[in-house]
């Protein structure tokens, strides 16, 4: 198995670990990665103009498939977006050919070919929960995971994909896979507060919090993540309030699901850029 | 790079509302592979009750205290009824299985007995239904005895006002009381909705905090109503800690949609088909389906790339006009995948009654698709339209579900024994699950 | 030349670099580029500048400045690293400048003292300024070779003032070598160092001296006929060897400069009784003084800028800044930027500056918008066209931080945006999130015609009334929409349901929902869609609505503005 | 009835209609003391089921240059006038190919006779201004229509003429009159919802009882000759253009597009009826109406309609002509004394447009008998804005909700109507005496009128009538059924598409849940009892 890996903006300049680990496990498992010049995946220009937002998407899915293969991303908002992007320019012909009169300045073009993978599914389809199980060599037995599904792989499921949009599975059983417990918890679908982040703080924190709270009380000790936004947004509330873990006084901490493999796989925590 | 699923399925069911999702469980309880398509629309408009049957014949509105003896007087009077053609042993096995799974998938329902029961509702009427949440079930047994209750409501739910059902009681439940209070945390918000608060009560202090205001207001009462708001995905855990922190009988009324009851149904039913390894696609668009001899090729719309699903079987479970199942245009009414014939009133002018609440229903209600004893839609000439797709749910004709209060009946019923018949023909007299 | 006119003006233009120098380092401690960078002082800036190069003299930071000086100023190693081309340019430039500095500008100072015998018409000398000459010019070459591989489909960003310096170091390099070819060729040139070491101008008697000059040094004797005899040359040669040889090497080691005296043979006549070599010389130097002169006011202060801010990173490794630090930082980091484009090739949403036009985007231009806003002069006369683009520019930045990272000189670019948009905000540029959200729904949609309808190409959904045709009004959008349940007051949180979005809409009324705060708050988490049993696409029409409230409230906000 | 109260006023209104209400405003601005009788409520005829047109007078241009005249007058005084109650949509008149030739080529001839502002829209701009007009269309001209809300303008009549001292008594039935020779002494009233009656003594009776008109003057002993043309209209679910839009063509059936603020209201079609019972809209209508209209505009043959609604014409003096369409629109004053009676007048006929020339009208004609000399203030006098009348107009209840810093719930969504608003609504209504129901509220709001027509606002008003304690016991649910027996009068002949889901989700939400067709006379009013034994075969 072989992909383009796309890792987008937030990965490389915020959180490097979850390239990092990424590449270890996949490694390990027999999927190798390709590095292309991709660019912004569009997300931001979604805002501000559509067109702007779907041909940024377009390039870079264009610029798959002159290599001849399929996308891979670890983060959720750039799976949701490249998908978003497809689905589109596959609905909207006017937008279809503006979009391919301007790959065309760049010697590009999409015909619609290029697929676009999530890390989680990936693992758990391509590579198969079967052989991810069968990579474990110290199950980290004990551990209570609360998984974070992120809305952008899970949700508007027509688009993404990914899995049961109201009752999804598949990361518990990633999860499991490794040995540790995955707990039920009724915020696991919410919203981490992210994108509101900056159009209104207090909000979004209001938001993040209620989710950690939630964790907590289900007595989850990791909160697993398999999104950069997520994964970023949690541990800054996490280390902005004391107070929030005071609460209830159990600690809890942010884990990348590709962290939690590796460890389970016994890759060394630095390895995994831990 | 496209990569077409190519993975034949014993059973694909289209629709997502009460039907498809109890054929989706049946399917997969017996061991067939199942996809199942559509959102879960309908049951989001549900109230979380489970009807059965109590109105039967409309025209009279007689009421019935057991809803097996108006299924046996419907089998004789209305033989084309979809409920007619099931046994009552099916009816009972097909409830208590669904029922049991939708507690195993944390909703419980009060023991499912003989009796229908009587349920008051959020503008004090009571509805007669047959299996009643386990959170409401307090609430049947104090209508029946009316003991000094108290009735809860929050500033800013606007559909629901406690006042309202203690005044239209009057006299009747003279020992009723209603109490306002502010919801934690919510005083600056002019508007509330329902499943806010209900997710709101999961958090174990805004819970007790809640528990705290009501406390100090109980004096008498020997039961506690509240709309139903008491937790969403925990709901069994929110209401007994109610129950525990006050005392007393809690008790939730149902309220109209969207209602917190109505999502509960929705998250366990998807909870309890997504934990028995149905493939879901949500929000997809059913753009073709073609049949060969063995399987059918349904074409899938919405997503990028669209998408193809190969089943053996197919159940049409897409409901009437809400659900898209059946569509109309000025003419005529149309199913809207296949375009099977439906059975209708001549014409438009004959839909609907002049009067909206008309006691023999309107006449459009009944129309729907024709079914052959296999549950199997019947084609122009009377034939079964192909030998693997069956029918099942509101989508079928003669029945007028809202009038008789047997839409859950209808759905479950009508699922399993479709199910069954699949079963059946799939892999012969003794089940894949060995079940005879 | 006279001597005093030369000091008056090398002092002078000294005098100048110094000053813009002093100047330009000044800035590096009192340009504020970051709304942390007014709560610091000046003098706190100065002091946290001396008290940090004092104590990692004398700490074990001296090893990594001392590396940093070897590995990334001197050897370039981050360039080198990322684009060999230009790196090798910019080592030809930089070992060339420093070589024509050493053994030609400063050659009486220098060389004359460490080698007594030292002439700059002797070898190695000779040839050492020639090739440091071209070393200099085709590094140039290589460097704008490189810069043109690399389009972004936008201008560079550019000043006059570099041009100019440019120009001037043209000159300087083609000046000098014609002034050195045309001493070759230049018959008087030759008549004027015999009068002065043999004491004769006679061309008869110094006929040997000009065969052998004429056939091996290249002087462009027009009364020299062919057929020199051998026996002649020998002559010459051992005439030369006498009075011409201690000063003079054979100028063919000046391979530059040779091949252009033999070029420019024919008119050496011409050029001697123009006096070439006088308004040669004047044009080199004064070209030399001018160059120097602007050097502090030119990009190419960078070559002070670069190194400084390269031994700084190298002293903080760890990147670890008090505010004061990190304003000085940032203030220099507007000096150092060589303004090469890498960060443009490598930007992430170069892409989107291409389709929206707004070079603002990318990092070069947003350096140089950062600097005039540093130094007032983005906002001088209001918030204008190209105060949005910047805006607009700073705001779709995505911090990949892939310009840092491709940065040569190691600027902490990441920051700078940050820092800028800050600054931005603080001027009446904040996030679109933000302007839009300053003024009620209510407010905007005064401002707004409330007969406006959205425009089908931008937003597809909203336009077109299908979308809203099957709502049933059934609420599971808002009811499942984690920003309304987690509004606490409609003046902070949400002032529009979802629904209520949509019904308007449907209501047409599009003024009321775009400056809504719903429509910017709304996390984009798909909740409503995905719920609503209907299939309205509900957060679709979200994002669309916020295209179009940012374009229309735009123009509202900035009437005549580009939006 | 034992003794029933009597009560003395100058002048006696029968109909609460626009020209009742003009009228009573135009007496009261004179001085004139009056009570205004209506058997419902303000505008529940004719006056209410209409396009809601301000005509420039270019629809009557070619057939009846005096009704154009009078309409081009009129709507200009109400602009001047009555401007919160009128939108200046402009107006458009559309030929589609197979239209009367001749019959466009002189249009603007016609119209500039009758002094009509008309002029040619070249196809391609219009299409442009109003995308939703046909490919087919092959001219254009534009003229000074406006739609204008009649229910705001009758509320708002009345509530001047109700700070002047005049007189409403809603759901009162004039069921006799009391003759004394030439004169009629006095009339006998029948509150509706008290079921007692009352005598009225006026010195003068107008009879504006618009389609009731005859049956009326039968009952104090006149006659007039009239005839009924039954109009259905649709009403669109969003709206379709910003201009009115007319069939440019001798007036037929559907060729009329109102911009009703946030809906469109398309129609009407022209039947003979002999009576006035049992007045809905039918499939038949609904049918020919989209399919005439959609020819202007395409549209609407995928558009959803959300409601229907009729109106019965009144036509006057034409008994002998079988289309109602090509009757007199004009208006007409009946002085009775050719019937014997000295003191009662009936004015009926006319359009909403020409509504205050007809009171003036009837009002010059009541003071010259009166003996009261002031002169006629309409022409000249604004129509003050009550602020408890406003919430008929569409979209102003969210706009209203919006300025205000959404501070308050919503009992409406689809029309985005506040509680404040049902509160201002029912507040006035209670201070002038009546006891407001929903159907009320839904009158003088947007209540109701919105796409869930209804299903979900109806709840709320109710809980919220409740809470505030102004309902009690199972009036809620009285007033619920009610409202929809209302509302399905309009519903049903336009229920296919989406409108059909939106209905039957309604009822599987009032009749599968709430199981309000199970409503009873029990102790509850609930359902009868549950059968409990088993059942005989």
């Amino acid at each position: 198995m072989k992909f383009a890996l796309f890792v987008g903006c937030k990965i490389p300049s915020r959180l490097p670990a979850y390239e990092i680990s990424t590449r270890a496990v996949l490694g390990r498992l027999g999927v190798s990665l390709v590095d292309l010049d991709f660019t912004c995946c569009g997300y931001p220009a979604r805002n501000i103009s559509r067109d702007a937002f779907v041909l940024a998407a377009a390039r870079n899915l264009a610029l798959a498939e002159r290599a001849g293969l399929d996308v891979l991303t670890p983060c959720k908002c750039c799976f949701g977006n490249l998908r978003h992007a497809i689905r589109f320019l596959g609905e909207d012909e006017a937008l279809r050919s503006r979009v391919e009169k301007a790959l065309a300045t760049e010697g590009l073009a999409w015909s619609g070919h290029t697929e676009v993978h999530h890390l989680l599914p990936l693992l758990a389809r391509k590579v198969g929960i079967d052989k991810v199980t069968a990579s474990v060599r110290l199950p980290q037995t004990g551990m209570r995971v609360a998984a974070q599904y992120g809305c952008h792989a899970l949700r508007p499921s027509n688009v993404t994909r990914f899995d049961n949009p109201m009752a999804p599975t598949i990361f518990e059983k990633l999860i499991r896979a490794t040995g540790a417990v995955a707990i039920n918890w009724p915020r696991r679908l919410d919203c981490c507060g992210d994108p509101l982040h900056e159009a209104n703080g207090p909000l979004s924190e209001r938001i993040t919090l209620a989710k950690l709270a939630d964790a907590r009380q289900s007595g989850a000790t990791t909160i697993c993540t398999a999104c950069p936004h997520c994964h970023l947004r949690m541990d800054a509330v996490l280390a902005g309030s004391t107070s929030a873990s005071a609460e209830t006084g159990t600690e809890i901490k942010t884990l990348l699901y590709p962290q939690l493999l590796g460890l389970a796989m016994g890759l060394a925590p630095e390895a995994l850029g831990m | 790079m496209t990569h077409t699923r190519q993975d034949t399925f014993d059973v694909a069911v289209i629709g997502a509302g009460m039907a498809g999702m109890a054929a989706a469980l049946f399917a997969a309880e017996r061991g067939l592979s199942c996809i199942q398509i559509g959102n879960g629309g309908g049951i989001l408009f549900a109230s979380g009750l489970l009807d059965l049957m109590s109105i039967h014949p409309l025209a009279e509105r007689r009421k019935w205290g057991f809803p097996f003896d108006a299924l046996a007087a419907l089998a004789l009077e209305q033989p084309q009824h979809p409920l007619a053609r099931i046994d009552a042993t099916s009816v009972r096995t097909a409830f208590n299985a669904f029922v049991a799974a939708l507690g195993k998938a944390g909703l419980p329902y009060a023991p499912l007995g003989k009796a229908n029961s009587d349920v008051l509702t959020s503008i004090g009427t009571i509805k007669p239904t047959y299996g009643v949440p386990r959170s409401m079930i307090a609430g049947v047994k104090a209508l029946a005895q009316r003991p000094p209750c108290l009735f809860v409501d929050f500033h800013g739910l606007r559909e629901f006002s406690a006042r309202q059902i203690v005044s239209t009681l009057g006299d009747s439940w003279p020992a009723a009381r209603f109490q306002r209070l502010q919801f934690p945390g919510t005083e600056a918000v002019p508007e509330l909705y329902a499943a806010h608060l209900a997710r709101a009560l999961e958090n174990v202090e805004t819970r007790a905090r809640t528990i705290d205001l009501v406390k100090p207001l109980l004096g008498d009462a020997q039961a506690i109503g509240f709309p139903a708001l008491l937790g969403l995905e925990h709901s069994v855990e929110v209401h007994a800690a109610f129950e525990a922190g006050l005392g007393l009988p809690v008790f939730e009324i149902p309220t109209m949609p969207t209602s917190v009851p109505g999502l509960r149904l929705l998250m366990a039913l998807e909870a309890a088909v997504a934990t028995r390894g149905v493939s879901r696609r949500h929000h997809s668009t059913v753009d073709s389906i073609v049949f060969d001899d063995e399987t059918a090729t349904i074409g899938l719309i919405d997503s990028p790339g669209g998408e193809r699903v190969v089943a053996r079987t197919v159940v049409l479970a897409t409901g009437r006009f809400m659900g898209r199942g059946l569509v109309a245009d000025r003419g005529h009414v149309s199913e809207s995948i296949i375009g099977l014939p439906v059975h209708q009133p001549t014409s438009r002018n004959e839909w609907h009654q002049r009067d909206f609440l008309d006691p023999t229903g309107h006449a459009i209600n009944r129309a729907g698709l024709l079914i052959d004893d296999s549950w199997r839609p019947l084609d122009a000439a009377g034939n079964p339209a192909w030998p693997h797709l069956f029918a099942v749910g509101s989508i079928l004709a003669h029945q007028d579900w809202m009038r008789s209060k047997c839409g859950s009946g209808l759905a479950i019923a009508t699922a399993w024994a479709a199910v069954r018949q699949i079963t059946r023909q799939l892999y012969g007299d003794c089940d894949k699950a060995g079940e005879p | 030349m006279t001597p005093a006119l030369f000091r008056i003006a090398l002092y002078g233009s000294l005098a100048i670099c110094l000053l813009g120098l002093l100047w330009r380092v000044s800035t590096w401690f009192h340009l504020r580029v970051g709304p942390d960078a007014c709560n610091v002082t000046v003098f706190q800036r100065l002091i946290t500048a001396v008290r940090g190069a004092v104590s990692v003299t004398f700490s074990r930071g001296l090893v990594h400045v001392l590396r940093a000086f070897f590995v990334d100023v001197v050897f370039q190693n981050r360039l080198f690293a990322r684009e060999k081309l230009r790196w090798l340019g910019h080592q030809l430039i930089l070992t060339g400048f420093t070589g024509l500095v050493l053994v030609h500008a400063l050659a009486s100072v220098l060389a004359g003292k460490l080698s007594p015998g030292y002439q700059p018409t002797l070898d190695p000398y000779m040839f050492l300024r020639n090739l440091a000459g071209v070393m200099v010019f085709v590094g140039i070459a290589m460097v704008f070779a490189g810069r043109r591989r690399q389009q972004t489909g936008f201008p560079q960003s550019r000043r006059p003032i570099d041009a100019i310096f440019v120009a001037l170091l043209g000159t300087i390099l083609v000046s000098g070598f014609l002034l050195e070819a045309h001493k070759i060729a230049s018959p008087r040139a030759f008549y004027r160092m015999t009068d002065q070491f043999i004491g004769t101008t006679d061309p008869e008697e110094l006929k040997p001296l000009r065969a052998l000059w004429a056939s091996e040094f290249g002087v462009a004797f027009d009364d020299m006929g062919d057929g020199i005899e051998p026996a002649v040359i020998a002559e010459g040669r051992e005439l030369h060897g006498d009075a011409c040889a201690s000063c003079h090497a054979k100028p063919t080691s000046a391979f530059i400069s040779y091949t252009a005296a033999k070029v420019l043979a024919p008119l050496s006549g011409a050029l001697d009784e123009a006096r070439a070599d006088t308004w040669l010389l004047y044009l080199h130097l004064f070209a030399c003084f001018i160059g120097l002169a602007l050097l502090p006011f030119s990009r190419f202060f960078h070559a002070v800028a670069d190194p400084v801010s390269l031994l700084v990173n190298g002293a903080a490794r760890e990147r670890e800044f008090s505010s004061a630090g990190r304003a000085s930082r940032r203030a220099l980091a507007l000096d150092a930027c060589v303004h090469c484009g890498l960060c443009d090739s490598s930007c992430s949403v170069g892409p989107l500056a291409r389709h929206l036009g707004n070079p603002a985007l990318l990092p070069s231009h947003k350096i140089v918008a950062t600097g005039a806003h540093a130094r007032r002069r983005l906002l001088s006369h209001g918030i204008g066209p190209d105060a949005l683009l910047v805006s607009e520019g700073a705001f779709q930045c995505t911090d990949c931080g892939r310009c840092t990272t491709r940065c040569p000189v190691g600027l902490d670019l990441a920051d700078l945006w940050e820092a800028g948009r800050g600054d931005l905000a603080i001027a009446g540029l904040p996030a679109p999130s933000q302007w839009v959200q300053a003024r009620s729904a209510f407010a905007w949609a005064e401002s707004l015609d409330s007969r406006s309808t959205p425009d089908a190409p931008s937003a597809p959904l909203a336009s077109d009334r299908r979308t809203f045709s099957h709502c049933v009004q059934c609420q599971t959008c808002t009811n499942v929409c984690p920003v309304v349940a987690h509004s606490i007051d409609t003046e902070h949180g949400v002032d529009l349901t979802p629904q209520k979005v949509m019904n308007l809409l449907r209501l047409g009324m599009l003024d009321l929902t775009l400056g809504s705060r719903m429509v910017w708050d709304c996390a984009t988490c798909y909740q409503c869609q995905e719920n609503c049993p209907e299939g309205v696409r509900v957060t679709d029409v979200m994002c669309e609505l916020r295209g179009l409230a940012y374009h229309r409230l735009g123009s509202v906000r900035n009437p005549g503005g580009p939006s | 009835m034992a003794n029933p109260s009597r009560i003395e006023t100058q002048v006696l209104i029968i109909g609460g209609g626009v020209t009742g209400t003009a009228l009573v405003r135009d007496l009261a601005l004179r001085g004139v003391d009056c009570i205004l009788v209506e058997k419902d409520d303000i505008n529940a005829g004719a006056s209410g089921r209409n396009h809601g047109l301000l005509h420039s007078g270019a629809r009557y241009v070619a057939g009846d240059q005096e009704a154009a005249v009078e309409c081009r007058v009129e709507g200009e005084i109400l602009k001047r006038l009555a401007s919160q109650t009128i939108q200046d949509t402009g107006g458009f008149f559309v030929a589609v190919e197979g239209d009367d030739e001749r019959y466009i080529a002189d249009f603007p001839s016609h119209c500039k006779r009758s002094g009509i502002l008309v002029h040619r829209v070249d196809v391609a701009a219009a299409r442009e201004l109003e995308p939703a007009l046909s490919p087919h269309t092959i001219a254009v001209f534009e003229v000074p229509d406006a739609s204008i809300d009649p229910f705001r303008l009758s509320l708002e009549s009345m509530a001047q003429a109700r700070t002047l001292g005049a007189r409403l008594m809603r759901r009162s039935r004039v069921i006799g009159f009391q003759r004394e020779g030439r004169r009629i002494r006095a009339v006998q009233v029948r509150s509706m919802q008290l079921g007692e009656d009352v005598w009225i003594e006026a010195a003068q009776v107008v009879n504006a009882a618009g389609a009731w008109a005859r049956e009326v003057a039968l009952l104090a002993g006149a006659s007039i000759n009239m005839t009924y043309s039954k109009g259905t209209l649709l009403v669109t679910h969003g709206r379709l253009a910003q201009r009115v839009v007319n069939r440019l063509r001798p007036p037929g059936n559907a060729d009329i597009m109102m911009p009703g603020g946030t809906v469109s209201i398309v129609g009407t079609t022209s039947t003979r009826v002999d009576s006035l019972d049992n007045i809905y809209p039918t499939t038949a209508e609904a049918d020919l109406i989209v399919d005439e209209a959609s020819r202007m505009l395409p549209a609407l043959q995928t558009m959803r309609f959300i409601r229907a609604y009729s109106g019965v014409r009144p036509l006057v003096g034409s008994t002998g002509v079988a289309d109602g369409r090509t009757a007199s629109r004009g208006f007409a004053l009946f002085d009775h004394d050719v019937d014997g009676i000295d003191n009662l007048a009936t004015i009926t006929g006319g359009k909403l447009t020409t509504c205050r020339l007809m009171a003036e009208r009837a009002a010059d004609l009541v003071c010259r008998r009166l003996g009261v000399a002031a002169p006629c203030l309409t022409a000249i006098t604004q129509l003050p804005v009550a602020p408890e009348c406003k919430w008929t107009e569409p979209g102003h209840a969210p706009r209203e909700w919006m300025r205000t810093g959404q501070a308050e719930t919503l009992l409406c969504e689809c029309e985005m109507v506040s509680a404040s608003a049902v509160d201002t609504i029912y507040a006035a209504l209670v201070a002038a005496g009546d006891t407001p129901t929903l159907t009320d509220i839904g009158m003088r709001s947007r209540v109701g009128k919105g796409a869930c027509q209804g299903a979900f606002c109806a709840v709320r008003a109710v809980a919220h009538l409740y809470q505030r304690g102004d309902f009690q016991a199972q009036r809620g649910l009285d007033e619920i059924i009610d409202f929809f027996a209302e509302r399905w009068k309009g519903q049903h002949s336009v229920l296919w598409g989406e409108q059909l889901a939106q209905a039957e989700l309604m009822e599987a939400l009032h009749c599968g849940l709430f199981g309000e067709e199970l409503r009873g006379d029990d102790m509850h009013g609930l359902c009868p009892p549950a059968l409990n034994g088993k059942v005989s075969p």
